[in-house]
């Protein structure tokens, strides 16, 4: 299926919008005006539907399909969600109208912020961080801004297991931190003995993501954080897998000191095709002082927003108050569910995915077995060694099979790693079917059937993309073919 | 429950398949004292038709924009979104779908990117943008860093006719750094910048029209960047602009950020928006966030998919560019299709009719006793001076249902000079009768 | 104009295509006395903002049902919908799908109306059902004629329970019709029908719960039909009683129309709405309206047609069995969702709420002074006397803000024995607090 | 591509709605609680959501490719008419609110009411038929209260032309007349001769679709008009192809006495997959007074409806006011038009009709070649012959081009008829694509390729069906396994 591209259908005369052709008089624009050329192409209603509708379709989505996508949890947006955003209430507010014609605003975040401190049992929370990378650095921020106020800037080193999303080594560096990797156990887990031994007071903090990226609940958590704080360190906890333990364990008893939630993954917001995200954190008692702003205060008259406070905190990390469209998502999927069903969603997370362990162990091998699996299933390649098939080529030929690619070579300590977390809005019929395909096909790359596997996919809108050319001779925009400058040979 | 899909009788069957006498088995790892060791204080499910009580209640204890006259911006407005974008962006497709990584089943998100990435490039004149950042105050942070790292030098100079909030989020950014120059606020519209830059400036960052509304000259700023070695940051947070201004890769300018919330976004008490950023051609490598690129498929056709993202975080971990790994996908999408609907035709009439109403509350507010203008050019955004503290005036006249501006000092708390200044924006949805009962209502308040 | 895709260059490349040197030559077989021989007193074409002001306002001249206390039915009821179903109906491949004529391409709406039709059979508990009709009322008046079509017999005998309106559209369509035997209000319930019906009787049309609240006996009336071989036509104006109440096709009824309205779709003043008809095997034949039926393909792959369309006029004409050549496609499409969504379980439990309320309200307004209620059994709708004439005092209640019900007199201002008669239904959606102020207000009222 | 039945998905625990489980004490349903099994399987909201968006994509619709289809304008569809549509003022108000609580709804119809008697310069207009076949109900049962007012009960006679739609006849048989046939001539347009010879004392009136299904504006009609007055009969015209003409011709200046217009078809309300449509009747002085309840009177206190008047009209034709929503729908249609640019409208679906004409007659042989086309044009199946590829055949060649089939063997008045009516919404880029393509396909076909067409489509969801098994053995709703009957032999 081929889709033109805007440009090729429109031109600057055709406009999808009737406005008025006002007349300016003399304008007051000094020497500014433009002089440059647009050439923005138009289209009409009916084309753009049309160009929309179609490009549209050659998406794969969670309402069409699953996504069995480890550390991602793409689960069911409800569409309440999108309905309530919408109200003029919530949609048509700036964030700089007075407080007094914003109450129901802030009460909006006066209660996501209940809710995410009482299902983490944490004492503050900041909601502005845009996404989760960016609440992963507001948390590193208010560490550090925590130990400079405590006149100890010179930890420079922050801990990292090696099993971690990549963003975790990515946030210290920016931040101008040390990156040091923990070591994993053989069964997929930190040891705290490694911690200890790690620890020294140059260690600012440690990154740890709990469940972890192999999908384990890591054992030692508790003593891990003991451990940190005894060495002055702060634990700084990767939220992107707190869907499965939302409602059944509280990160606050585990000793963590803040904590990014995704909005947008664990509270059903939906990914967009790649965002917006919203990541509140969450913060212990020793860092809830040095929260950005703004955040909320309730007075006599209501609630206001604190948006300036003295140099200890860490200030501003976004223009207004964040993610507020996201806000209105979250809370009312989590009245929707309420605490009760946070919980069992999260319990039908975990079912799912060792339903999932259970039904496929016998043909793809479990990396660590010793322990249940949380919300999501590791598998390694081992079971794919001489039949010519690559990770790659396996996860491509789930394509054809209607399912999303599982996440692939992550965590990096797995060899060929496949990671596959079906959330808790897979039914059983969708999971049987899924592990159906998963058997059959490890059937098919057993049995020689390469071909398969090695060209797939054949039936999604694409053959497999260039990606090596992608890069290599860079194309970003579109150009008229007399603007595209002619190749040198 | 009506999200979860499993009967009590499936989760039987299932556990009976795994093996576990019941689901806290599945939890062993957790310490026994931190398992369901605590009762929720949260209410518990609750239908359908509850929640949306809930919840419209809230919403009901807002004041919406449309409710009456209407006259803030200061980095978010209220335009017109037609009733297609946001039927197109809630399609299953659209909305539900994840990160292009597979870009055989993700060629809807990847085309789109690819014409957004054209449409910004174009609008700001520059050679490549990418796939958008989170909003246009954390795109002028990564863009003072990205300046930095092209540079390798360090001092960056936010003009003072910078939105406070993304010097702010810069400050953040880049904690207690001596390199970091704020200027002070300049609502007379001064030029502030250009004394300051030196052998060591890697970037000047520049607002244009700025916080006060007043239009910057980018062609000086980049002339007395460039002599330096240094290199000239734009940020502009009101994009309709560039329908009738000058654009800044026209000019000189390095990189260009902008806040894209005005086309097809709505208010949304703040977010989520959308962080435009363009640059040049040889600056790309050095540029963070996703960038979608052209390609072919195994059988020659044309494809996109994401690129050059050695650039990020999940391949370079502490090694890439920025710490990002999202864009602001769907605020991108909403930005296309209304972009593309306007067209250069729509985008121009768009823009003339913005300034055709800012030139009215101009004109018409200057007639105001004790009201004066400070703005001798501008879009559609004026900074008045109103004689008596603004924050108090301004909360009067939303008593009387008019929403009149933004009091610089909400912004500007630590600047006394801006005490009685009211920064006032207007858009195609402002209409006489507002600007009319604007002007009554600051002459009573003023008599 | 933005849904017009042509800009005049390519207008004028299309007449100079087709050899026409204006558009007006197109238009040749026009006598010049009619071709653009006026000006329109209309407005010119406006932009999508002013449109949506000038409609917002006329909105805003209503008061929406959700704006307090309500309690008004009658033949539509206001049940909650879920956001799902809205949004799913508003999918451009169903919302601007044609008919399926074309079944190749049109799979999605064949399965949807196979599964509504399974829907509609098991909830009436009959054996077939057609793809939807108009309406409730429309059906009543389709489902007398297919009776004379079945029984070769005349005479008809419409309740006194039948909705107002309903027996309207019957006479309508049997327009002097001498054959046609409407009998009177039945207010109290009163078995009216039995005794009318004679041997020359092709069918009586019952309606329960009839127009007042009350329950009917569909067996009696049932066995009282085919004694002598006339038919049962059981109307239901309240779709969801069907989860409490017994269904007609287990107490005999040959043809049920239902208006299906109260599943999926909101009250829309009066439309569109959803007639549902359902009947015996062995009368489908006779059935009007669309029907939708299993086969397979080429490929022997399950598929879905229209079918024995020999009965439909665009095959027939003259000979077919009604002109209708629509359905109610897109409210078929949200009741079939809605009733997915609710299945057994749900259905059940949504009915249970709706009688639930339904006693709480018949408790508390019976104990009103000077208020009786006259029904004993009900499901969610109910009749009260109030001694003064209704009209007056639910007007004087409206301006108190409470929506109080349909004065029996508006829909039969012929029958003065029910001016002091108000028609009032709760569904889940009414609170305790609205039963308690509109009991307060009657109260005051009554005095 | 399978999609389960929702029966085979669901089954009676599962459901998509959270709702108390009241208990009812004492229930009030007498003997009348339900004994017999509902037996109705549900989904949960994430089941629901997949079923459904998966199902639609077996869809063709306008927003995702032309419709190219004779008679039936199947047009753009503005969201903005959906998001008006469901403003609570609109959507959440009942048909027997107090007149003064919907003062707002009541303009709605009124402005609608002008809108359509102006374009059409009649008297009145009824709005509450449900569709264009309900509304021809309505007319031709004004027309019969009209006669029966003036004592002219024995008409019994109405003239259709053989071009007609089906409607007319069934309509007309529906109402008791005897319907005869009007022939046409042979440039397919009506002779006003004919119409003269076939006129009597018996005749009640005259059906006539003007532009006719031929495409073509009856060159007489205005003299046609005068000699059923004349002969005391009344002129109803099937105003079904009104979108060529709106804003350019009146109908009521061509002396007609009754025109339904289907808001679906002209202005823009959904086609819905079949439906809801919307048929409101324009009506002469002469039936004005004959119109059905309810209509508006406007008071001082502000607009009310008549919901009863004496015996001479003909009553009410459907249960409240008719189709409120598509009322919202279609005024916001016209006024984002205007009346310049419905006029617009018009001539570019009149323009866009005598392009592909134009395009395609050197190939594609056109019958009526005496008269510029109006908003459609016909052609016969002449160039098919001795190819062995049948009319059918080629419109389902058609659809794997992406394009729907155009309207096929309509009018009966051709042979192998080919109606093709592209509105004005489609841009010159996509006539230029089908007019390609049904070149390239009529090549196909002469080139002996007819493989291609006798198996057609080859790309859709499904290939041909069965349709005369559908009939014989009718299976009209899902049963279980169960309960299917066992076959006889």
């Amino acid at each position: 299926p081929e889709e033109p591209l805007l440009f090729e259908i429109g031109d600057t005369d055709h406009s999808g919008v009737d406005l008025p052709d006002v007349e300016l008089g003399e304008d007051r624009l000094g020497d500014f005006a433009r002089r440059s050329p647009l050439d923005l192409p138009g289209l009409t209603e009916p084309e753009a539907m049309r160009h929309y509708v179609r490009l549209s379709r050659l998406n794969h989505s969670i309402d069409s399909g699953m996504y069995p996508l480890g550390s991602c949890t793409m689960k069911h947006n409800p569409r309440l969600n999108e309905k309530i955003a919408r109200l003029p209430g919530f949609a048509d507010i700036h964030p700089l109208q007075p407080f007094s014609t914003v109450q129901g605003a802030l009460a909006v975040m006066d209660q996501l912020s209940h809710w995410l401190m009482t299902l983490t049992n944490m004492a503050a929370v900041a909601l502005s961080p845009k996404a989760g990378a960016h609440g992963e650095l507001l948390g590193m921020m208010a560490i550090k801004a925590a130990q400079d106020a405590r006149g100890e800037a010179g930890r420079r080193i922050v801990l990292v297991p090696e099993s971690a999303h990549g963003t975790n080594p990515a946030t210290a560096a920016f931040l101008g931190y040390t990156v040091k990797a923990v070591p994993a156990r053989d069964d997929g887990t930190v040891d705290v003995e490694a911690v200890k031994a790690a620890l020294s007071s140059e260690v600012a903090a440690i990154m740890l993501t709990n469940p972890n990226t192999c999908g384990l609940f890591e054992p030692q958590v508790i003593d891990i954080a003991r451990a940190v704080h005894e060495a002055g360190a702060f634990f700084y906890c990767d939220g992107a897998n707190f869907n499965a333990i939302m409602g059944v364990v509280r990160p606050g008893d585990l000793g963590i000191d803040a904590m990014h939630i995704n909005l947008h993954k664990t509270f059903s917001t939906p990914h967009g095709g790649g965002g917006p995200g919203a990541g509140p954190v969450v913060l212990s008692e020793a860092l809830a002082p040095f929260a950005p702003v703004p955040f909320l205060r309730k007075t006599s008259g209501g609630i206001e927003l604190v948006e300036h406070v003295g140099e200890q905190a860490l200030g501003r990390v976004t223009a207004f108050q964040g993610q507020m469209g996201m806000y209105v998502r979250a809370l009312t999927y989590m009245l929707s569910h309420g605490g009760d069903g946070l919980a069992q969603a999260a319990q039908d997370a975990v079912l799912n995915a060792n339903y999932i362990k259970a039904r496929l162990e016998a043909v793809f091998s479990v990396p660590f077995p010793d322990y249940p699996t949380m919300h999501e299933a590791l598998f390694d390649d081992s079971f794919l060694k001489g039949t010519g098939v690559s990770t790659l080529d396996f996860a491509k030929a789930l394509i054809d099979e209607g399912f999303h690619p599982m996440t692939m070579y992550f965590p990096l300590v797995v060899h060929g790693a496949m990671l596959v977390e079906p959330t808790e809005s897979e039914s059983k019929q969708t999971l049987d079917r899924f592990c159906d395909v998963m058997l059959a096909l490890a059937e098919a790359a057993k049995a020689g059937q390469s071909e398969r596997f090695t060209g797939a996919p054949f039936k999604a809108p694409r053959r497999r993309l260039d990606e090596t050319r992608a890069a290599r001779q860079p194309v970003l925009k579109w150009e008229r073919e007399s603007e595209v400058p002619q190749a040198a040979e | 429950m009506r999200y979860l899909p499993h009967s009590e009788a499936e989760r039987a069957q299932m556990l009976g398949a795994i093996g576990a006498a019941d689901v806290d088995a599945l939890f062993s790892a957790v310490p026994a004292s931190a398992l369901k060791s605590f009762s929720l204080d949260l209410p518990t499910h609750s239908p359908e038709y509850l929640v949306e009580a809930h919840m419209r209640a809230l919403a009901g204890k807002n004041r919406a924009a449309g409710d009456g006259p209407f006259f803030i911006g200061a980095g978010a407005y209220r335009h017109h979104v037609p009733a297609t974008v946001d039927h197109l962006i809630q399609r299953s497709e659209w909305l539900t779908a994840y990160t292009p990584y597979q870009p055989e089943i993700s060629q809807g998100t990847l085309q789109m990117l690819f014409e957004f990435q054209t449409q910004v490039a174009k609008i700001t004149g520059m050679d490549v943008a990418n796939a958008s950042l989170y909003d246009g105050s954390t795109g002028t942070a990564e863009a003072v860093l990205m300046a930095r790292r092209l540079t390798r030098k360090s001092r960056i100079i936010l003009s003072g006719g910078l939105h406070p909030h993304y010097r702010d989020v810069v400050k953040a950014y880049l904690k207690d750094d001596q390199d970091l120059i704020c200027l002070s606020p300049s609502p007379e519209g001064q030029g502030d910048i250009l004394d300051h830059i030196d052998v060591n400036t890697a970037a000047i960052v520049v607002q244009t029209p700025d916080f006060f509304g007043h239009l910057r000259d980018l062609q000086a700023a980049a002339d007395a960047a460039h002599a330096q070695g240094a290199l000239l940051i734009v940020v502009v947070t009101e994009v309709v602009s560039l329908g009738l201004l000058e654009a800044p890769g026209a000019l000189g300018a390095d990189i260009v950020v902008c806040e894209g919330q005005s086309i097809g976004n709505a208010l949304n008490f703040g977010g989520p928006y959308l962080g435009l950023m363009a640059t040049r051609k040889e600056f790309v490598r050095q540029m963070p966030g996703r960038l979608c690129g052209e390609t072919v498929d195994a059988e020659g056709n044309r494809g996109f998919v994401l690129t050059l993202s050695t650039r990020e975080q999940h391949i370079r971990r502490e090694k890439a560019t920025s710490n990002i790994c999202t864009n602001s996908g769907l605020c991108a999408l909403a930005f296309s299709i209304h972009m593309a609907l306007l067209g250069e035709a729509g985008f121009v009439r768009l823009a003339r009719l913005n300034h055709a109403r800012a030139i009215a509350l101009a004109e018409a507010v200057a007639a105001v006793p004790g009201v004066s203008v400070l703005n001798k050019n501008f879009f559609n955004e004026i900074t008045i001076r109103v004689a008596q503290p603004a924050v108090g005036l301004v909360e009067r006249l939303a008593q009387r249902g008019i929403l009149a501006g933004v009091p610089a000092s909400r912004l500007l708390p630590e600047a006394p000079e801006v005490d009685d200044l009211i920064v006032l924006a207007v858009t195609e949805l402002t209409t006489e009768s507002d600007i009319a009962s604007l002007c009554a209502a600051l002459t009573e308040e003023l008599a």
